[in-house]
């Protein structure tokens, strides 16, 4: 196992008190495997991810929990040895390059700056370097020597792909990495990034929002909400047999280009407020099969090979998924 | 076929492009062609759905509509009136019966005013009676299922969340009881388990008052959700135009195929196939001769280079812009 | 579809309550959330209550030519006894002349920046909105008032016109403009923008209702800031004119005060008390204006967030 | 170059009128030029030959054209006062204010700039909470009262420096060069210099501080953090790259202005510059030298921001290549 994630509790100082964004995530990366980490906006899915380049805002604390890279705790090492790992084992997709590359650089200066000040290589050997991985990701090597507002959307997230895969690193995190493109070049820019991670053989941990994109790409997924895990598994099990409300709901919202003309369901009301979240389920307010028990902390069952719901009512989970298909059960569930 | 609601004909919208030393000696003024000869109409009641990816002109299409920009040619009639030359008069009772939903709740109320406030503006615009206010916006909220106590009235927009903006701006354009709305990307900056409230409220309220609508998005599945009717665009020009079952079910174009195939589905078993097109978007300043999607299609052909395909009628309400389907 | 429920729209008088209440209740918070503002109004407050009761608060009449018992000129005099700060080389109290100063100051201050915002203002809502050819015409005119150099063009005027305070405040007027009229038509032109400003055009509001209903209260603040600064500009540059001797001679000013001190070479008799006050209080109603625009740093630097 | 030549056109334009705002301005003020030459002992024929020689007597117009030809011949007529053609009475003293204005210029960003960076990396600190009050007092303190007080503590009281002029009286010199470069020269230029550095560094000082905070919550900052760049790398590389760019357009901009502004300096130290010419000559309404010292002033104010705005066009990318 690459990557284990146990337990993982960050919170934000601000000037309203502590925010607890991820509140004990735990969740494994396997060597060779894309992981779909998905979750609604504020969820915690990018904070769980950021923190394990532990490069995080100076508002964040690690207030438990551990990331073991190949057995070695990066929560516990020291500055110095912690930036041993960046970029070597453990690089970064910004979601829109286009503030993550620095404006007044030429791209290709800003691949060999890390090739030569963290990959040790002498400038000339940099150059043919970037030119491979510009090579690699479909890109000319004349855009080498262009700066980043001259590139368009989908060439800039080919570039931030050959920056992340410049030192050949185990782990790769990507967050929203294609969220930002067209549908096309959407689908085009994900092609290459599969077809290089089974190449190079590289773990990828992707952040989304769309189901869909898991479903294109993932191997297994993570379903976050409010800053814990509610649901993770093998992508096809999750999709097709998800056992925890939360799942179902979203399932249930997404509109499907090929299914039938079913009418879609919102899951009414609005995330908790972090700052003080409910007792028990966070998802107990908007669950249509909230009861009694879910006001304490909902154990984690295994509802299949490596598939696992944070849920009261898991054990059930085949008849809730038929009752969740119809519309009325999300109709009216929060009073809110 | 009673009249359209809105008839458009060979309209086309450029924009200037930043001139060069040699442009300017030799006088050329460079232009983009962001819309390219669209036509087509919409009956009153019917919603139909624009899609295509950044930069095919969809948002540019959607503003000359709402007469948030003048075309630079062909017109636009709206129950038979052209909409551009208007008195102020006229514009007036245009702007009393087609309104706007903005893609950014966020954006689109004015952060000093409170939510009333933003509500009353189109009735002191449209001169409706002060008395007439109350009954208005309480028809309009209850329309959009947004919950009408007092305080919700009074609260600033930083206080309310993404679901419940887009909620009164859609009230807001309710409010003058218009008979058409165009929506811009109504939901894409919402969270996926609201929009699907926000769709079914827009699907309601076209239902309940005969709107007819147009609805602009980079999303297939959301069009399929809401519109009868679709329109696929590419680099300013209309490719494919028919229910949306068929271009769904059986696109025509090459270009909206590839468009169907791109989108991802929630499901495992999806075809990983290549798509059926290379390359990316040309530069719109100097698009390719004839059809413009010809350098990345596969089945491109001499005739495509020289002559630039209609929009042939095929049959079954669909129409398509190809030599060769 | 439940019925559309009675809402009873609240009268005009709990609207203009409520938005009063709000405004307070963030005016309230200022001191916690930005001292430095908080620091300038204090400084603001107490300079504008000396300039109002400057009358009742002078020793001597800052321009008579004071005698001591034995008739002769009390000139030089160091601080103590009935002159708080002495006197000057001619026998005029200093104290008197730097409280009546206070006033000369601020009325030379405020016209100033009025002038200058309000231009600056006008003319950056109707170029930044309407663009085209009013917005280049407006933007040329800004630059060729940009290419005259400030202070040697009001040391023409003041040479020409009989000097008055006015000249300063005329030449502030019209140089000046142009900064706030740059900075708040680019405000305009990203308002112009924004959804809310479209939805506005779409509701049928017309142009002008626009420009004074929608935009300018977002844009109001900006000037607000940009006069508090001006405020600090026309002290400082009716201070220098006087010092050039452009001033005028029937009022007394702080920059009257140190040209009169330097003329009579205090520096060199060290008469730390004679012009050393006078800077001061140029340095606190300017600074002041600098802290309550703390957005000074945001007029120079928008983009600065916490 | 485009851009570079639509510049150029704009800046000569506004030269134009500056300049025939300048010429309106000084013949339609009240008073006659020559008030200060004509008293009662000079004849009628003096009178007249006065107005033929300086031109008054043709029509407005003319004397409009005349000027404007001659300026661009570089000749912008006599000084009543000096007897000697303006260009020459103005080029003595035009490089004593070019070298004051450098100097302190240079020396104040130089400062505004490390302080600045330095203040935007302690934030929230101490440092900034007494920093900034103490630079924006800088800012809001005239700068003749800071002359004032340096020159009372530093020259009368401690005597370190001379009180005044640029040279100390009865020196002779092989040549300008020599003149300028002698200890002499430098002890003079210390005093003014030093008042208008402390004035200067404000602008550069928190426009740097500002710049430097905006860029390090850019996002290719952290990025750099995440590939494993020194924090030295990404301050330098990165940081302050990205935030000199403006500081670069205001210290060309701080040029143009500067020259026409330290007029009140160089009187506190009757320092021999352009400003204080412009003064004098108002003073004995010598208009001839008064307005072709303005139009010096002007020119430069106006070349500067041309200069300002081409360098901030070549240097930074975005705005060099458009989109290709």
């Amino acid at each position: 196992m690459l990557l284990e994630v146990r337990d993982l509790v960050i919170d934000y100082r601000s000037t309203r008190g502590r925010v607890r964004a991820v509140d004990g995530v735990s969740f494994n990366v396997p060597a060779g495997a894309i992981i779909g980490i998905v979750g609604e906006s504020g969820c915690g899915k990018t904070t769980a991810v950021r923190a394990i380049t532990r490069v995080m805002p100076s508002s964040a604390v690690f207030s438990g929990g551990s990331i073991s890279l190949n057995g070695t705790d990066l929560v516990k090492l020291s500055e110095r040895d912690m930036q041993k790992h960046l970029w070597r084992d453990i690089a970064y997709v910004p979601q829109s390059a286009m503030n993550a590359l620095d404006p007044v650089w030429r791209v290709g200066r800003q691949v060999e700056e890390v090739l030569v000040a963290r990959g040790g290589m002498e400038k000339k050997a940099a150059r043919v370097r970037s030119e491979e991985l510009f090579a690699m990701v479909g890109l000319g090597a004349n855009r080498l020597s262009d700066y980043p507002h001259q590139f368009s959307g989908g060439m800039r997230q080919r570039a931030s792909i050959a920056l992340a895969l410049a030192l050949s690193p185990k782990l790769v995190i990507a967050d929203e990495p294609v969220t930002a493109l067209d549908v096309v070049i959407q689908r085009q820019v994900l092609d290459t990034f599969a077809t290089l991670q089974k190449q190079l053989n590289v773990s990828v941990v992707l952040v989304t929002h769309d189901i869909s994109v898991v479903a294109y790409v993932c191997d297994y997924v993570v379903v976050m909400y409010a800053g814990k895990v509610v649901e993770s598994g093998p992508v096809a099990d999750v999709l097709d047999r998800p056992a925890h409300p939360y799942t179902m709901g979203l399932y249930n919202a997404f509109p499907e280009l090929s299914g039938d003309d079913r009418e879609l369901s919102p899951i009414e009301g609005s995330p908790p407020d972090l700052l003080d979240p409910p007792q028990g389920c966070r998802f107990r307010a908007r669950c249509p099969f909230s009861i009694a028990t879910c006001t304490q902390d909902p154990p984690e069952h295994l509802v299949g090979e490596g598939h696992i719901a944070n849920c009261h009512r898991a054990t059930e989970a085949a008849d809730l998924r038929e009752t969740a298909k119809r519309t009325e059960t999300w109709v009216g569930v929060t009073t809110e | 076929m009673n009249k359209p609601l809105i008839a458009v004909e060979r309209l086309t919208k450029r924009f200037d492009v930043s001139r060069s030393m040699t442009d300017i000696l030799t006088g050329k003024r460079p232009q983009l062609q962001a819309v390219t000869d669209v036509n087509f109409t919409l009956q009153r009641g019917e919603t139909l759905g624009i899609v295509g990816e950044s930069g095919c002109g969809k948002t540019t299409l959607g503003r000359m509509l709402i007469k948030l920009i003048p075309p630079s040619e062909g017109t636009i009639l709206f129950d038979g009136k052209n909409i551009s030359g208007m008195d102020r008069t006229a514009e007036l009772a245009f702007r009393r019966r087609a309104q706007l939903v903005f893609q950014n709740p966020f954006d689109a109320l004015n952060p000093h005013f409170t939510i009333l406030r933003s509500l009353r503006e189109p009735l002191h615009n449209a001169r409706v009676p002060g008395e007439e206010h109350v009954s208005r916006i309480a028809e309009a909220m209850g329309m959009v299922h947004l919950p009408a106590p007092d305080h919700f009235l009074q609260s600033l927009p930083h206080q309310l969340s993404g679901g419940q903006l887009q909620r009164v701006v859609l009230a807001r354009a309710l409010v003058l009881r218009p008979e058409f709305i165009l929506a811009d990307e109504p939901v894409s900056m919402l969270d996926v388990s609201v929009r699907a409230g926000i769709l079914n409220v827009l699907r309601e309220v076209r239902d309940r008052m005969g709107l007819a609508a147009v609805f602009i998005s980079h999303d297939l599945a959301l069009v399929r959700y809401v519109c009868a009717r679709t329109i696929t665009m590419y680099l300013g020009a209309v490719v494919e135009d028919g229910p949306t079952a068929d271009i769904v079910g059986n696109p025509l174009h090459p270009y909206t195929k590839a468009l169907v195939q791109a989108v991802p589905i929630p499901r495992v078993d999806q075809s990983h196939a290549p798509l059926p097109i290379t390359g990316g978007l040309p530069d719109a300043r100097n698009p390719p001769s004839g059809c413009r999607f010809r350098d990345r299609c596969p089945l491109a052909e001499g005739r495509c280079a020289s002559e630039v395909p209609p929009l042939r009628d095929v049959g079954g309400g669909r129409r398509v812009a190809c030599h060769l389907v | 579809m439940q019925h559309a429920k009675e809402i009873a729209l609240p009268k005009r008088e709990t609207r203009i309550l409520s938005s009063i209440s709000r405004w307070l209740v963030a005016a309230s918070t200022i001191p916690r959330r930005d001292p430095f503002a908080f620091a300038g109004l204090v400084l603001y407050l107490i300079f504008i209550l000396i300039a109002v009761f400057a009358d009742s608060l002078i020793t001597h009449d800052p321009r008579e030519i004071l005698f001591n018992d034995e008739y002769d000129l009390a000139s030089n005099l160091t601080p103590g006894g009935d002159h708080i700060l002495g006197t000057t080389y001619s026998g005029r109290d200093i104290y008197s002349q730097l409280v009546m100063g206070t006033r000369g100051a601020l009325v030379v201050g405020v016209t100033a920046a009025v002038c200058v915002v309000a231009i600056g203002t006008v003319v950056g809502l109707i170029a930044g909105y309407f663009g085209g050819l009013t917005d280049t015409l407006l933007m040329r005119l800004a630059d060729i008032a940009l290419g005259v150099p400030f202070l040697p063009f009001v040391i023409v005027l003041a040479a020409f016109l009989n000097p008055s305070q006015w000249n300063v405040v005329f030449g502030i007027a019209l140089l000046l403009w142009p900064q706030s009229a740059r900075v708040i038509r680019a405000q305009v032109m990203t308002l112009r923008e924004r959804a809310f400003i479209e939805a506005a055009r779409v509701t049928g509001a017309g142009p002008w209702r626009i420009m004074f209903v929608h935009i300018a209260p977002n844009v109001l603040s900006l000037s607000f800031l940009y006069a508090s600064i001006a405020v600090g500009w026309a002290i400082l540059t009716e201070a220098s004119i006087s010092f050039l001797g452009f001033g005028p001679s029937d009022s007394v000013t702080w920059g009257y005060m140190l040209q009169d001190a330097y003329a009579s070479q205090a520096l060199g008799r060290g008469q730390y008390y004679w012009f050393i006050p006078p800077g001061l209080c140029i340095i606190g109603v300017v600074v002041a204006g600098f802290f309550i625009s703390r957005g000074y740093e945001e007029i120079l630097f928008p983009k600065l967030k916490d | 170059m485009t851009y570079f030549l639509k510049r150029f056109a704009h800046m000569v334009f506004v030269l134009w009128a500056v300049a025939t705002i300048l010429f309106f301005m000084f013949r339609t003020m009240p008073g006659t030029p020559l008030a200060a030459f004509i008293d009662n002992t000079t004849t009628a024929e003096q009178q007249d030959a006065l107005i033929r020689q300086f031109g008054l007597d043709k029509s407005l117009g003319e004397q409009y054209w005349l000027f404007l030809t001659n300026a661009l011949q570089g000749d912008l007529g006599q000084s009543f006062f000096f007897k000697k053609p303006v260009v020459e009475v103005v080029m003595e003293v035009f490089p004593n204010s070019v070298i004051l204005t450098l100097t302190s210029l240079i020396v104040a960003y130089l400062f505004g700039i490390v302080a600045g960076a330095y203040l935007a990396w302690r934030r929230g600190s101490w440092v900034e909470g007494f920093g900034i009050p103490l630079v924006l007092t800088t800012r809001a303190a005239p700068e003749f009262w800071l002359g004032m007080v340096l020159l009372a503590f530093f020259s009368f009281y401690l005597g370190w420096f001379p009180s005044g002029g640029a040279n100390s009286s009865g020196s002779e010199w092989t040549s300008d060069w020599q003149r300028v470069t002698s200890l002499d020269y430098m002890s003079h230029l210390a005093l003014p210099a030093i008042t208008l550095a402390i004035y200067l560094q404000g602008l550069p000082l928190l426009l740097m501080r500002s710049n430097m905070l905006n860029v390090l919550q850019e996002e290719f900052i952290t990025m750099a953090r995440m590939k494993g760049l020194s924090t030295w790398t990404i301050v330098i590389r990165h940081a302050a790259r990205n935030a000199l760019l403006p500081v670069a357009t205001a210290f060309a901009l701080g040029i143009g202005g500067a020259v026409g502004g330290n007029v009140v300096v160089e009187t506190v130290f009757s320092w021999p510059g352009i400003g204080r010419l412009l003064v004098n000559a108002v003073a004995a309404s010598d208009y001839p030298l008064a307005q072709g010292a303005f139009l010096m002033i002007t020119a430069v104010l106006v070349i500067m921001n041309f200069i300002a705005d081409v360098s901030y066009h070549f240097l930074d990318p975005r705005v060099r290549f458009a989109t290709r």
